[in-house]
């Protein structure tokens, strides 16, 4: 067997799990924000599964099978959503879809709001 | 009898409540019997007490009427009482007797006033008012009265309310007033606390026995209280406002800043005599108000033009003889003064009023002129209201009770105020006798109706004669009031008639030549404007108030609460700003959050032993 | 596993049978009353079977689930939400015509399971399954409709946030778990009182797990999904994603905070204190210039969340109160204010905008009545629920004398009365043109009666529930 | 339960008139104002003055809160005085509030159930309760019926009173939290909480968040800028109630709470607390001269009176309390007045700009002559209830501090000045808006009537008012005796 | 052997890092099966062959096939590309990273205040998995069946009209992924 310290691999999960969350705050394609959450997760199971053999338990590897779980029924139901999204934008760029978003947003429906808005 | 004192306030508050109440709807005539009546019916009660009084004196001098407890606080409880003793009876009979006269003359003088019932309705709440002043028989009530008399006073004196200057006037009065009244309040702060009552007889009392004289409390309640009547009474510095006052109705100047109220001070310090007694630093500060007053009203006057100012003046001039006199603590003197001076003074604003009557509210003596022959009645009455004034010898009441304060001012108070005494006595001759000379003499600038009737001329006549026969009652007067009587020298009574009689040449003389309508000086002008405490005033108190106001009008504390507001839309704005709808900009949220969350434990979890409770604890 | 444990599982047994029921009875046939009644029917069984499961409560159920009476208290609570759910949709999806409504009421049976679950978690797995499975649904939920405009924009922020969120917490489990090499809440404390592992790691990674709850709790700033997905999902959903989710996941903190020993410790009270005013800040502010009523509410729950927390930090017993208290009047104040805007609904799109509620007291007095009721119950005027929840949140606050949240709770409570009382003032404001107005469905109607009801009453009868929750809470300190 | 009653009573007439119309929810709200104030007289009458009623019922007994209400001198005061004046605020609204008649009447009696309350509750919590729960009605009062600038005006009021009540809240459950650890007893109840054991630095501040929290209600200088804005704004029954009773709902509140719970902080505290009230005084007055609009500038001159409030509360002997207990009778029925008038005088004119009133006494002399009275109490002018109430306060505030005494004088010069410019700029001068209206009807009047009977009433004959405050001063005294300069 | 988990471990984070970079989807998603068959060495040689084999199949074998299938239906070919580049521009790199830097710079300090250098890597049989599994975490496994339910029931749903088949697809494949 490896003595591979398990500071280390959790250190690799900790990584994966960064650049994961790097390419969910860059993209704009939502299909690739999806992909980038599945980095996130896996990183997170390989963590479990670390910590798992680390103590010697199979609660670990336990916990990744219901990560997998987990991960599968998310990005179905999200690309379900991706699809429906793009049938209506046309597109699958995040940023696109704004039509909710306050006063920021300067979609007709709320842009006209931040004028006359908190008054006191 | 006395038990019929309640009515001497009563009468002529039910008067007012009437007049007030129904007064628009009464016919005028019934509004003049309300007014006038309820006057003349408290003259003739006042008149009844004072018989009674004089053929059975009660039995310690005084009588009490207690009409209800006002209230009772932690053991203080002032009364609701009327206080009757000779100085009480002389301001009453001065009160209800001139008043009564001027509410005759009022009649015919306001006839044709829109306000007719509202002048009757407030005059007669000043009557009710000083009556309760002069007969309290507490100092909160005499408050009470001190302060009716006040609002009566502005209220008449912006009688006429649509001209903004005449509510200037009546401001002005009511608020230089309540400057002097602060110091009144104070002073019956100090007294309940030191004394524990204000009922007059018990202060004077206690205040004897438990303050020695010269004392601290002593002279600093009398200071206070001498305050409070050179304000009422138009004493310096405080004497600003009764110039201005003119801008009233001519009876109104007549009965309340010349006969009556304006002397409500000299009532006051006459009646705390005995606590002035106490602290006689006091006393000489009053001796030198009235001094300088004397002096200061009657250079004043000389400069005047209008002929109501030149009487108002001269009544400042006047209540300064009556301080004077009190300085040197001889109040009997100052009392006998106050009622003479009240019906010569009355008269002559009477006077006065008649000649503005005839020419149509023209008041400038430069402008006027030879009115002698078109106004007899009036003249021979002003003549001699102006000869009482200037202490003619013998034959009016002015003489006697000036001669006395002069005397009192020499034996009590040596040779400086008497000698300012005197130099008072000429300039007051002097400058009556312009008058006089200016506007009955010469010949005539102005077109003037021809005298009015009866209404106007009795009271006229009637005052004439109390201005003449005033003064011989001065012995018994004195009796009446102190208990005794002393005459003055002979010797003082001739200088004094000889410096009066001089003002009277000199004025002529100058009259004579033309010198009184000569441009002015520049001491003219500073004496006319009275002696420039107004543009002082102005610049020291009014400019500033206002000023101050009016620049704060949006209160500078709102802008802290203003300040919280532009801090939350601030934060609104800019939270509002992160809302853009962007699900990267959401996750960057979130990524921070956790971060630092994940800072928050690195950074307070280090310290802490493995596993243990912690001891110290930490709490935002 | 035995029969005891079966009875003890009861209501979280039946409502999963409730779900996989409705599910086939829409195989077999499309019918949206029949699915409602059947999807009500199961949680009014899984409700009956809380009696019996509180007959054996406390107990543990192996590992990962315990069921006590404070467990059974939120179960109750979440089970009453999750009906007036169905009620308010059943309205709300007729008016939409939608052409499948019948998955609606299977997918709440879902998503309050998996709330159910974490109200009972003692363990990583059962926290984190009944979270994803609460959340999961919750996706489809807001992206239920197809009629609405922003119902699938919604859904899928709501999706990728949640997911991250997910990833966040997971690490999280997985740190403690290398540090402590236990899973279960009991594990942790045993570990730590045996002196295993670093807390210099534990806490930190615990803070990863608390970022992750967080988001579902939509403490700022975690909280700036909430007005956009509370707006784009449709009314009765946004109700339930208020209260349940966020519920939920409060009862499983307080377990985990609990079973680790309290919240004395620095770094906890820092933690949370820190969420608490940035929440009560970020929601109040923000919520200031909103147009949107589902915005301002959204905000505005981010505020009390933040309130809730305060109360949280307080030592267990009156935290568990207080806790609970809030939740309690917030689960019928918002789930009335939800089922109002459900209810004003007209046409094609939902009362959103501040607009359609000008006048409303002279149109529809007793909505408006019971809209004015909820905010005032939100910003904790007296005579409401709302007044009671703030007094425990001040009073736990006090109790442990936290001054300084005490005092950002005063200042933001302050804050927030003005846009509450903006919507008020907008209803009291003279009526438009009138709108043509839908009658308001019986259920719909009955319901918000209750819930008006339990707004007064709670608010001017407070011992009963006061009783109540004193009774179970003793169940978890 | 009659107490209970007297509380319910106004809720129940607020729910009866709320789906009335006009004429309906008037004669509703004056009667149930009016079956109240029988009650209320026929309950204090039943005793001997001193509690003469006293209920107490468990409400939520898990936190030791109780349904606590008593009936005390000073309660039986203030509170025939809210409901007096709620009755005219009813008929001072009689033709100015011409919509939403129902709700209107509803929120009013609301706030007055609240105010009741608020001088019934002997339980902290319970008297938190009725505090906030006035405020709402009183905010919609302003916010709806108000004049144009009223959203600013009732958020400003609502969030600076919520603001203050919510420090009052966290200092009450302080309060009842220190008991707690000192005795073991959880308890909000006002007769338990006195004497309550704690440290000098827990006592001053607990003492200074009830103290916010009334001061911003008082108002006390410097907390009092909501007050015009409010003032301003308001309808004129909102403009009576607030000037008339929400102001003195402070003044009681540190008369029976913060004071009597704290004596020594308070003691402490009082050198300050009246040196706000003496700038209160004096800064209310001066800039009530320089306001433009009357109803701000009547504002003002609440601030300046009710800062003889603050200053004769500090004081704290029997000749200031009883000052200030017919202070605030006084205030009510004098600023309540001036309300009213001028709500009268901008129901015909359109207008509270001075600038643009002048003259009316030309036209309307009956309204100048109220208003002259009116006036007259404002500036303290003896035979009106004012000047007995401020005369007592200046007397018992002189035995502890003369300098500030002396300053607060000052205070009479400046009600002077604005009162005379008040006179001058409405009433006087020239008719230059060219004015022409009815005077006053027989209904408005008698409203002024009433008001001004009244004070010249305490002015004259004020003793049956000390004589029904006098036990529960005493007692109040007795609680602090010692603990004050 | 530990070279081997060294090697494997940059593997991963290099194809990661290509992930989140690449342009094309199709790409980057072939890049992600590679990183995923790196972490699933390393599962091996940390003593888990048995999620190993559930990373293999259930990950790289389902859900990315899931992706790609997506990938595809939408690619609209080298405009989609060049879109892609487009939409990532250089700036929007900086606070991204930075804030992950932070994170994993946190992360770090946090492994290495643990106490997780030295210990014993045991390894653990996929029976052992199985038992502990369907043990003392049946009722997880019960609860996870209603998540992949409702992530069922929601595809479903969703997917329903106009993106059909993606909705069948994910409808169709849960059950398998998640036993």
């Amino acid at each position: 067997m490896t003595s591979v310290p398990t500071s280390h691999v959790l250190l690799l999960a900790g990584t994966l799990f960064a650049i994961g969350l790097v390419g969910l705050l860059v993209r704009r394609n939502v299909v690739f924000m999806l992909v980038s959450i599945e980095v996130m997760l896996n990183a997170a199971g390989l963590a479990f599964v670390a910590a798992g053999s680390h103590w010697g338990q199979a609660d670990g590897q336990v916990m990744f099978i219901f990560v997998l779980a987990m991960a599968a029924a998310e990005v179905s139901v999200g690309l379900a959503l991706v699809l429906r999204l793009h049938q209506r934008f046309r597109t699958v760029d995040a940023d696109a879809a704004r039509e909710l978003g306050g006063e920021g947003v300067a979609s007709p429906a709320y842009g006209a709001v931040a004028a006359d808005g908190g008054d006191e | 009898m006395l038990r019929l004192a309640w009515l001497l306030p009563a009468l002529p508050f039910a008067g007012f409540v009437a007049l007030a109440l129904l007064g628009r709807r009464l016919p005028r005539a019934t509004a003049t019997a309300v007014g006038v009546g309820s006057v003349g019916l408290a003259f003739a009660v006042a008149v009844a007490i004072g018989a009674a009084w004089l053929a059975a004196p009660p039995a310690g001098g005084a009588y009490v009427q207690h009409l209800w407890r006002w209230f009772d606080v932690a053991g203080f409880a002032p009364d609701v009482a009327l206080f009757v003793d000779p100085l009480a009876l002389v301001m009453c009979g001065v009160v209800t007797g001139v008043g009564f006269l001027i509410h005759v003359y009022a009649t015919e003088y306001m006839r044709d006033e829109p306000g007719y019932a509202r002048f009757f309705a407030s005059m007669n709440l000043f009557v009710g008012s000083m009556l309760t002043l002069v007969l309290a028989d507490d100092l909160l009530l005499l408050y009470l009265g001190w302060e009716g008399v006040g609002l009566c006073s502005y209220l008449l004196i912006g009688f006429w309310y649509r001209d903004a200057a005449n509510g200037r006037a009546a401001r002005k009065a009511f608020v230089v007033t309540r400057v002097g009244d602060t110091a009144f309040a104070i002073a019956l702060f100090l007294i309940v606390r030191e004394l524990g009552t204000l009922e007059i007889d018990e202060v004077l009392v206690r205040a004897a026995a438990q303050w020695p004289a010269g004392g601290t409390l002593a002279i600093l309640v009398a200071a206070l209280l001498l305050a409070g009547a050179a304000g009422k009474s138009a004493q310096a510095p405080l004497q600003v406002w009764l110039p201005d006052a003119m801008a009233g109705p001519t009876p109104v100047s007549a009965l309340i800043h010349a006969a009556t109220m304006v002397t409500a001070g000299v009532y006051l310090i006459a009646r705390m005599n005995v606590l002035f007694a106490l602290a006689p630093p006091v006393m000489t500060a009053v001796m030198i108000v009235g001094a300088a007053t004397l002096l200061l009203g009657a250079f004043s006057a000389l400069a005047q033009r209008d002929l109501k100012r030149v009487l108002a003046y001269s009544t400042i001039s006047q209540i300064g003889y009556m301080f004077l006199a009190l300085g040197v603590g001889a109040w009997s003197a100052a009392v006998f003064h106050l009622m003479t001076h009240a019906f010569f003074k009355a008269l002559l604003f009477l006077g006065a009023g008649a000649v503005l009557l005839a020419t149509h509210h023209e008041g400038d003596v430069l402008k006027l002129g030879g009115l002698r022959r078109r106004l007899p009645v009036t003249f021979w009455t002003f003549v001699i209201g102006g000869a009482a004034l200037a202490g003619v010898p013998l034959v009016t009441a002015g003489f006697f009770s000036k001669d006395a304060i002069l005397w009192e001012a020499w034996s009590r108070g040596g040779p400086v105020p008497w000698a300012v005494g005197l130099l008072g006595a000429f300039l007051t001759a002097l400058y009556v006798s312009r008058v006089i000379l200016l506007t009955f003499f010469g010949e005539q600038k102005h077109a003037a109706e021809p005298e009015r009737g009866l209404r106007i001329q009795l009271p006229l006549v009637a005052l004439a004669a109390l201005s003449i026969g005033g003064g011989w009652v001065h012995g018994g007067f004195d009796r009446f009031l102190a208990g005794d009587a002393h005459g003055g020298e002979a010797l003082f009574e001739v200088v004094a008639a000889v410096i009066s009689l001089a003002g009277v040449g000199v004025a002529w003389l100058a009259w004579r030549r033309g010198l009184w309508a000569r441009p002015d000086g520049a001491l003219q002008r500073f004496w006319r404007s009275g002696w420039g405490f107004d543009a002082v005033y102005h610049t020291l108190f009014v400019r500033p108030y206002v000023w101050f106001a009016r620049a704060n009008a949006r209160d500078v504390f709102d802008r802290g609460a203003d300040a919280i507001a532009g801090l939350a839309r601030g934060g609104n704005r800019l939270l509002v700003a992160s809302q853009d709808g962007r699900v990267r900009t959401y996750v960057a949220g979130l990524a921070l959050g956790a971060v630092v969350l994940l800072a928050i434990g690195v950074i307070f979890a280090r310290p802490e032993p493995a596993g243990a409770e912690t001891a110290t604890e930490v709490r935002p | 596993m035995n029969g005891t444990d079966l009875v003890a599982l009861g209501p979280l047994l039946a409502l999963g049978a409730a779900a996989v029921v409705t599910l086939l009875s829409i195989a077999v046939r499309r019918h949206q009353r029949a699915t409602a009644t059947i999807a009500g029917l199961g949680l009014v069984a899984a409700a009956c079977a809380l009696p019996a499961a509180a007959d054996v409560a406390p107990r543990q159920v192996t590992a990962l689930v315990r069921i006590d009476d404070f467990a059974l208290l939120y179960i109750g609570l979440f089970l009453a939400a999750a009906f007036a759910t169905i009620v308010l949709a059943h309205d709300d999806l007729r008016r939409r015509a939608e052409p499948h409504r019948e998955e609606f009421h299977v997918l709440v049976l879902l998503s309050t399971l998996g709330a159910c679950v974490l109200a009972t978690s003692t363990h990583f797995a059962s926290f984190f399954l009944g979270l994803e499975t609460s959340s999961v649904a919750l996706y489809a939920l807001i992206a239920y409709p197809r009629s609405g405009p922003a119902h699938a924009e919604a859904g899928l922020k709501y999706l990728l946030l949640a997911g991250a969120s997910s990833a966040f917490l997971l690490f999280g489990m997985a740190l403690v778990y290398a540090d402590l090499g236990a899973l279960s809440f009991d594990g942790f404390a045993a570990a730590l009182l045996a002196g295993r592992g670093t807390p210099a790691l534990v806490w930190p990674a615990l803070a990863l797990v608390v970022a992750g709850a967080s988001f579902k709790l939509a403490v700022a700033p975690f909280h700036m999904w909430v007005p956009d997905v509370y707006q784009g999902a449709p009314a009765p959903v946004t109700g339930f994603l208020a209260t349940v989710s966020k519920g939920a996941v409060l009862a499983a903190l307080l377990r985990l905070f609990v079973a680790l020993g309290g919240v004395e410790r620095p770094v906890v009270v820092w933690t949370f204190g820190a969420l608490a005013v940035t929440s009560m800040l970020a929601g109040n502010l923000l919520a200031l210039s909103q147009r949107s009523l589902k915005r301002l509410l959204a905000c505005s729950s981010v505020a009390h969340l933040g309130y809730v927390l305060v109360a949280f930090l307080a030592a267990a017993p009156v935290a568990l109160e207080a806790v609970t208290w809030y939740l309690v009047a917030y689960f019928v104040t918002t789930l009335a204010a939800f089922g109002v805007v459900t209810v004003l609904a007209g046409g094609d799109r939902e009362a959103d905008a501040l607009d359609d509620y000008r006048g409303l007291f002279w149109r529809r007095p007793w909505l408006a009545a019971l809209l004015t009721g909820c905010l005032l119950s939100l910003a904790g005027i007296p005579l409401t629920a709302g007044f009671l929840a703030k007094f425990y949140a001040l009073a736990a606050g006090t109790s442990e004398a936290r001054w300084a949240l005490v005092v950002a709770l005063v200042v933001n409570s302050a804050l927030s009365a003005f846009y509450y009382l903006r919507v008020v003032v907008a209803m009291a404001a003279p009526a438009p043109a009138a709108a043509p107005a839908r009658r308001v469905p019986l259920g719909a109607g009955v319901l918000l009666a209750v819930l008006a009801l339990l707004l007064v009453g709670l608010g001017v009868y407070p011992a009963a529930l006061t009783a109540l929750i004193r009774a179970t809470a003793t169940a978890l300190s | 339960m009659s107490l209970l009653w007297l509380v319910l009573l106004p809720v129940v007439g607020g729910l009866l008139a709320l789906p009335l119309r006009d004429r309906g929810a008037r004669w509703v709200a004056l009667g149930a104002l009016a079956a109240a104030l029988a009650l209320v007289c026929a309950v204090w009458s039943a005793g001997d003055g001193g509690r003469v009623a006293d209920l107490s019922l468990a409400w939520l007994p898990q936190m030791g809160i109780r349904l606590h209400l008593a009936l005390d001198g000073i309660s039986f005061v203030l509170i025939v005085l809210t409901l007096v004046l709620g009755l005219l605020a009813v008929l001072a609204s009689w033709t100015e509030i011409r919509e939403r008649v129902g709700f209107f009447h509803f929120n009013l009696l609301w706030t007055l159930a609240g105010i009741v309350g608020v001088f019934l509750a002997l339980d902290l919590f319970l008297f938190f309760f009725f505090w906030e729960l006035m405020i709402v009605p009183m905010y919609l009062l302003i916010a709806i019926w108000g004049h144009e600038n009223r959203t600013h005006a009732s958020f400003k009021f609502f969030l600076f009173t919520q603001a203050g009540g919510l420090f009052l809240f966290v200092a009450i459950l302080g309060l009842v939290f220190v008991h707690q650890q000192a005795t073991g007893e959880l308890t909000f109840d006002h007769d338990r909480l006195l004497d309550t054991p704690m440290s000098e630095g827990v006592a001053f501040w607990l003492m200074l968040g009830f103290f916010v929290a009334f001061a911003v209600k008082l108002p006390a200088f410097p907390l009092h800028t909501w007050l015009p804005d409010a003032h301003t704004e308001a309808p004129t029954a909102g403009s009576l109630v607030l000037a008339g009773l929400l102001l003195k709902t402070g003044a009681y509140g540190l008369l029976r709470f913060a004071i009597p719970l704290f004596p020594q902080a308070s003691a402490t505290f009082a050198p300050y607390a009246m040196a706000l009230g003496v700038a209160g005084i004096l800064y209310g007055a001066v800039l009530a001269f320089g306001q433009r609009d009357l109803k701000r500038l009547i504002a003002y001159t609440s601030v300046s009176h009710l800062g003889f409030v603050l200053l004769g509360l500090y004081a704290w002997n029997e000749m200031a309390l009883q000052g200030v207990v017919l202070q605030m009778v006084a205030h009510g029925l004098a600023t309540g007045g001036l309300f009213v008038l001028v709500g009268m005088l901008s129901e015909r004119t359109h207008t509270r700009d001075l600038e643009k009133l002048g003259g009316i006494w030309d036209v309307a002399p009956r309204l100048g002559g109220a208003g002259m009275v009116l006036v007259m109490a404002a500036l303290g002018l003896p035979g009106l209830g004012s000047f007995v109430a401020e005369m007592l306060i200046l007397f018992g505030t002189f035995r502890v501090a003369p300098v500030m005494t002396a300053l607060a004088t000052l205070g009479l010069v400046c009600a002077t000045i604005y009162a005379l410019w008040i006179v001058q700029r409405t009433f006087h001068g020239e008719n230059r808006g060219g004015w022409s209206f009815a005077d006053l009807r027989a209904r408005e009047a008698g409203v002024l009537a009433a008001l001004i009977g009244a004070l010249l009433w305490l002015g004259l004959y004020p003793q049956p008012v000390f004589d029904v405050a006098r036990a529960a001063l005493a007692s109040l005294q007795g609680v602090v005796s010692g603990g004050h300069s | 052997m530990n070279v081997m988990f060294y090697v494997a471990a940059v593997v991963a984070v290099a194809c990661t890092v290509r992930v989140v970079t690449h342009v094309n989807g199709v790409h980057a998603l072939l890049y992600f099966v590679v990183s995923l068959f790196a972490v699933a060495t390393i599962f091996y040689l940390i003593g888990a062959p048995f999620v190993a084999a559930l990373e293999l199949i259930v990950y790289a074998g389902a859900i990315m096939v899931l992706f790609i299938f997506v990938v595809m239906l939408l690619n609209r070919g080298p405009q989609s590309v060049a879109q892609e580049r487009s939409w990532l521009n250089p700036r929007a790199w900086v606070g991204p990273t930075a804030l992950s830097l932070v994170l994993a710079v946190e992360v770090g300090i946090l492994l290495f205040a643990g106490d997780l250098e030295l210990e014993t890597q045991t390894r653990v049989a996929p029976k052992e998995v199985g038992i502990t599994l369907l043990g003392p975490y049946l009722l997880a496994v019960e609860i996870a069946s209603m998540l992949l339910l409702a992530g069922l029931v929601g595809a479903y749903h969703l997917g329903r009209e106009g993106g059909r088949e993606g909705g069948r697809e994910g409808a169709h494949r849960e059950p398998g992924a998640g036993r």
